[in-house]
């Protein structure tokens, strides 16, 4: 090895046999290393046209990479790896493999919407961070983040009731996402708030989260919206190629 | 009034220099190299032409036309000028196979350019390949009625490269400058080719993209927008072939990775370089070349189209890079200041 | 993959670098006399990356380095030579191909001096294992000689390695053409000319440059000189007695 | 003081009636102090949030339409929502209605098989709180009906996201001039608490992100991000920082504690929805404004003020 190191090497592209006997010859370690390029070969054409076809990354092909939205983005100031830029520009182009080695933060985008309020093309960025996600859900490349559970959960909710109840909403994402039902620093929070609080008013919060808050006369609106949704939720499967059905997998 | 204008060369800038003053009454000689009238747009067979998009052969043929049929101007194709001396309101020259010396009393050099030869860049495989091309080809496929297709076996590209900047600012070979209508004109083809061509994936690979002005939405975004052509900011070191395809070698720089990439057709915007001419029409002519071998300019503000001897015009991509549009006005800035120069001589020819 | 080092992160363990310190370095870079010639502008087209066979394999890009000094990104200077300076193959390829006329080569030249003479512990790792070649030369002349090739040494050889624990002495012997028949050189070199390749050395500051990576090869290696100069001089004295 | 704004449709959303319900109280006893009338929306729907969006962003703008119709059904030409994450949905849907072909159509499509009638853009403007109160009372005249000022209390003002981003579907702001809140320096809760007598301090991030989409599915990151905002406000040497908010309020107060508890991260800087500053500026109580409602306890520092 020429450098000092294997630093600028990614893992997966340094091949080495550890035990390794060719005729009877031991090839083992440092004689068996080699280095696979990085060099990308080819594009995947129809990443862009994927992404394109999911609820938010419609004007992804706009982009023209002046940056303004990683510049302005909160979760970025974290995490220098998280960049709405550079993704919308490995999708655009097509690499995919590169667009998967980051599955597992492209989720956490914050909706802050600052990226898309800077937007020259209107690109809609966080819009194409929320597609994205929901294309490596589709495709199976990750497991439902915390983040499409709690969408989900939430959702649901809406859609069965047309409102919703936090105290309830909070219980049922825990349970999903299997933590546990009291968080501890939520706890002290809350004994501190019921300290606080009359008898009369904790009387009606602990009514509310029994008698679910609800839009009345919401059974119409429920089926017409789980119709769309699986209308849509077809539609998506088949752009990407899918089997329209979740369940036919 | 009597005395012809002396314009040399018949492409945009020629043909327009030389119908303004015709309009005006004046008589005009309009001497060309070549074979017939139009310049590069006809003789190269472009195609649709930016911005207008009209066909050349319409639009700059129509401009070949006027000329043709107009009693105040003489035509001379496939002559040059061989001799050329004498002061402003009182030149004198000669064309070749002619005896006589002639007199004008203005001068315009609209003389052009000449494409680069790709053949000076032999890594980027023009020459080598046959798959490899010029945009000057894919506008005569396009302009031709052909389509566009690989030259190696007929067969229609599902994927294309348009390589910028090929003999444009590049030190290596001696051309610093930006040939300022490559950008805009593969944005054009690229939106051509797309239109022509629904499954056939464009790729542009670019260092800057330079589509100035109001070309920006017209060219730079319809061509994202509607045409889903790929940009990609990278300047093409090399092209090769795995025997099937042709592999484009270039750094993606926005994602710092080396590309080796596989194309049916791979097209280089060739820019402008100066006419192959230039040393001799400077020479002829007594005027003086900028260091990259463009007619100098003179005077920038006080008249348009000046060179560095006083009278004496130019017009168009002869003095550096130029659109059509801008190289028309141009030729008609210069026939007034041409006519000025034959009113007021010695006070207005810069 | 790791980052070598991160600068001024606060959620590094490593201390971050002193601003003066990275001026400093920079400084050193700038002034060096073949930088202006190794360095016009920068079009930010990546011809020479693409084209550089380092960069087929490893996170590194030449035009990243140029655009790490033509913006002044001290600490992103600081941070390439860590490691990246050190993977360039000096083909120097890049510059052949270059539309504006640099040098990524160069200035990758330019950045190991630099790292060299601020004793970087990178140019210390990568100089390594050269010591043995270095102790040569000063003891022997030579570079290289057949006692230098140990199994240790040439642990990439792998199967090949067989061949090296053969009896070299007489292999060499079969060699056709005169070899001195010795395992510690090569071929002979004059005292003389070893002298004046040490005052060479010190002349141009290698010796400087030895100094600061490994002060005590440093220390062995002047010991070596002193024998040696010690040595001419009583020859010199015996030559005129 | 105008007639604009002098009776509204008032749409406080599921944050309101549940964990935010101070800010439901306050906002309503300031509305009864200064005179203006609110008329709560009847049988309104959840706004669908952030995550009906992430779902399917058509599917929130229906349910925001839905809620528009309604005001518009009742007579109104004006619906009021303190929340940020209400008052953004509707206008994302009022932009999109007008601009968006295909939402449009999925609208109609939904509303017809819901067996309602779509709302059409154009129909109902959507103001938040701030434009409330700032519009139809304006700072002169709450300037005059202060009684218990806000003197010497150092407020740091915070907008978050959703009340200025995307800018787009905000077209009153960033008109410049007093009279149009921008989209990257708020001023219209700075202006109000101004009047009130509040010492407001500069406070650099007014609009950033406390992280509230992921206060539960992310939380480490809500936690730094609020952090960040609390020790900046902190520096900036706020003592109270003044939310439009429930999202965001909730965010600041959670995370607070979080950071605590999490981190060892203590900060003191308390949070009140500007309507409880401004209530106890008019002289109502901290009880009659809910500030014992709120999560985090505050009590002490009005105390020390001399206010509620």
């Amino acid at each position: 090895m020429p450098i000092l190191s294997k630093h600028l090497i990614r893992d997966e592209n340094l091949i080495r046999n550890e035990n390794l006997v060719i005729e009877g010859v031991d090839v083992s370690g440092d004689w068996s290393t080699f280095i696979k390029t990085r060099v990308v070969q080819d594009y995947n054409d129809s990443l862009q046209e994927d992404i394109a076809a999911l609820p938010g990354g419609e004007n992804i092909h706009r982009c023209w990479q002046c940056g303004s939205c990683t510049n302005t983005c909160t979760i970025n100031a974290l995490n220098p790896d998280f960049n709405p830029r550079y993704w919308i520009y490995l999708i655009r182009i097509g690499m995919e493999e590169e667009l998967i080695r980051d599955k597992e933060i492209i989720w956490q985008c914050v909706s802050c919407n600052k990226c898309t309020s800077v937007c020259p093309r209107d690109v809609m960025p966080e819009g194409v961070m929320r597609a994205t996600a929901h294309w490596l859900e589709l495709k199976g490349y990750t497991p439902e983040s915390p983040a499409t559970i709690f969408d989900k959960v939430f959702s649901s909710q809406v859609f069965a009731k047309g409102k919703i109840e936090e105290g309830r909403l909070m219980m049922r994402f825990f349970k999903k996402t299997g933590q546990k039902l009291t968080q501890d620093w939520l706890v002290g929070l809350i004994r501190g708030l019921v300290l606080r609080l009359p008898i009369g008013l904790l009387t009606r919060m602990g009514l509310s989260a029994l008698i679910h808050p609800r839009t009345r006369d919401w059974s119409n609106h429920r089926m017409a919206i789980a119709e769309y949704i699986t209308e849509q939720k077809a539609l998506h499967r088949k752009a990407l190629g899918l089997p329209t059905t979740e369940e036919s997998r | 009034m009597n005395t012809p204008v002396l314009v040399v060369g018949g492409g945009p800038a020629g043909l327009s220099a030389a119908h303004s003053l015709a309009s005006t009454g004046q008589k005009v000689l309009l001497v060309d190299k070549a074979d017939r009238l139009g310049g590069a747009p006809i003789l190269s067979g472009y195609a649709k032409l930016v911005p207008s998009g009209e066909w050349a052969k319409d639009a700059i043929g129509g401009m070949v036309q006027r000329i043709e049929s107009n009693p105040l101007v003489e035509i001379q194709t496939r002559t040059t000028i061989t001799e050329f001396s004498g002061a402003p309101g009182a030149f004198k020259y000669m064309l070749a196979g002619e005896e006589q010396t002639r007199e004008a009393g203005a001068t315009i050099l609209c003389t052009g350019f000449s494409h680069f030869d790709p053949v000076n860049k032999p890594e980027l495989g023009f020459g080598i390949f046959p798959d490899v091309v010029t945009t000057t080809q894919v506008e005569q496929m396009l302009s031709s009625g052909k389509g566009v297709k690989c030259l190696s076996d007929g067969r229609v590209p599902e994927r294309v490269a348009i390589l910028l900047c090929v003999g444009s600012r590049d030190r290596q070979i001696g051309r610093e400058w930006c040939s300022k209508i490559c950008c805009t004109v593969s944005a054009n083809l690229a939106m051509e080719i797309r239109e022509a061509l629904p499954q056939c994936s464009v790729y542009i690979y670019y260092m800057d993209i330079r589509t100035f002005g109001l070309y920006e939405d017209a060219y730079y975004w319809e061509s994202q927008e509607k045409y889903r052509v790929k940009y990609i900011k990278s300047r093409i070191a090399e092209v090769t072939s795995d025997g099937k395809r042709l592999i484009v070698k270039g750094e993606d720089t926005l994602v710092k990775r080396p590309i080796t990439i596989p194309f049916d057709l791979v097209v280089q915007a060739i820019g402008m370089d100066p006419n192959v001419d230039n040393a001799r029409i400077a020479s002829i002519f007594g005027v003086e070349l900028e260091r990259h071998g463009f007619l100098q300019r003179g005077a920038t503000y006080r008249a348009m189209g000046s060179t560095t001897r006083p009278g004496l015009l130019v017009a168009g991509a002869a003095s550096g890079p130029e659109t059509i549009d801008d190289s028309i006005a141009q030729g008609q800035a210069a026939a007034m200041a041409a006519l000025t120069s034959l009113k007021a001589p010695a006070t207005e020819a810069a | 993959m790791n980052i070598a080092l991160r600068i001024g992160d606060p959620l590094s363990e490593a201390p971050a670098v002193n601003r003066e310190k990275l001026e400093e370095i920079f400084e050193d870079i700038r002034n060096h006399q073949l930088f202006d010639h190794e360095l016009h502008g920068c079009l930010n087209c990546g011809i020479c990356t693409a084209t550089c066979p380092s960069a087929h394999y490893y996170d590194y890009s030449p035009r990243e380095i140029v655009q790490l000094l033509l913006t002044e990104n001290l600490e992103g200077i600081y941070d390439a030579m860590q490691e990246k300076i050190w993977a360039c193959a000096q083909c120097y390829t890049c510059a052949a191909r270059c539309p504006f006329h640099n040098s990524p080569g160069g200035l990758i030249m330019i950045l190991r001096e630099t790292a060299i003479k601020h004793g970087m512990q990178s140019a210390k790792d990568v100089l390594k294992p050269y010591t043995r070649v270095l102790m040569k030369v000063i003891s022997t002349g030579n570079q290289l000689a057949p006692n230098m090739i140990t199994p240790d040494a040439f642990a990439d050889w792998g199967p090949n390695i067989a061949k090296v624990k053969a009896p070299l002495k007489v292999l060499r012997k079969a060699i056709p053409m005169p070899t001195m028949h010795t395992m510690d050189t090569a071929w002979e070199i004059n005292i003389k000319t070893s002298i004046e390749l040490y005052t060479i050395w010190e002349a141009t500051g290698v010796l400087g440059q030895l100094e600061t990576i490994d002060p005590n090869l440093f220390d062995v290696v002047t010991d070596l000189m002193d024998e040696k100069r010690d040595e001419y001089e009583e020859w010199l004295e015996e030559q005129e007695g | 003081m105008s007639n604009k704004y002098r009776k509204v449709a008032y749409y406080p959303g599921c944050a309101l009636e549940g964990g935010a319900s101070s800010y439901n109280r306050s906002t309503k006893e300031v509305g009864k102090k200064l005179g203006l009338e609110l008329v709560e929306l009847e049988n309104w729907n959840c706004c669908g949030a952030m995550e009906v969006k992430n779902a399917d962003p058509k599917l929130q703008t229906f349910l925001s339409a839905r809620n528009l119709k309604i005001a518009e059904d009742m007579g109104f030409d004006t619906v009021m929502s303190p929340c940020n994450g209400c008052y953004h949905n509707l206008k994302k849907a009022e932009y999109d209605l007008a601009h968006d072909e295909a939402s449009r159509e999925t609208v109609k499509k939904l509303a017809h098989r819901a067996k309602t009638e779509p709302y059409q853009a154009g129909k109902v403007e959507t103001i938040h709180a701030l434009d409330w109160i700032r519009d139809a009372i304006g700072t002169d005249e709450l300037r005059k009906q202060v009684r218990n000022s806000l003197k010497g209390l150092k407020v740091a003002n915070y907008y978050g996201c959703m009340y200025t981003r995307p800018r787009h579907i905000f077209p009153e702001k960033d008109q410049g001039g007093a009279n149009s809140d921008s989209t990257y320096r708020p001023h219209f809760m700075d202006d109000l608490l101004a009047a009130a007598g509040a010492e407001n301090v500069e406070y650099p991030l007014k609009t950033a992100c406390c992280g509230g989409a992921h206060t539960l599915s992310d939380s480490d990151t809500s936690t730094r991000l609020v952090l960040n905002l609390l020790t900046t406000a902190e520096a900036c040497g706020a003592e109270v920082i003044a939310t439009e908010c429930p999202t965001c309020h909730q965010g600041l107060e959670m995370h607070q504690a979080r950071a605590e508890k999490v981190f060892g991260k203590k900060t003191k800087v308390k949070m009140l929805y500007f309507t409880q500053l401004l209530g106890m500026a008019l002289g109502l109580s901290a009880r009659q404004v809910g500030v014992h409602e709120n999560l985090s306890d505050s009590r002490s520092l009005l105390k020390e003020k001399g206010l509620g």
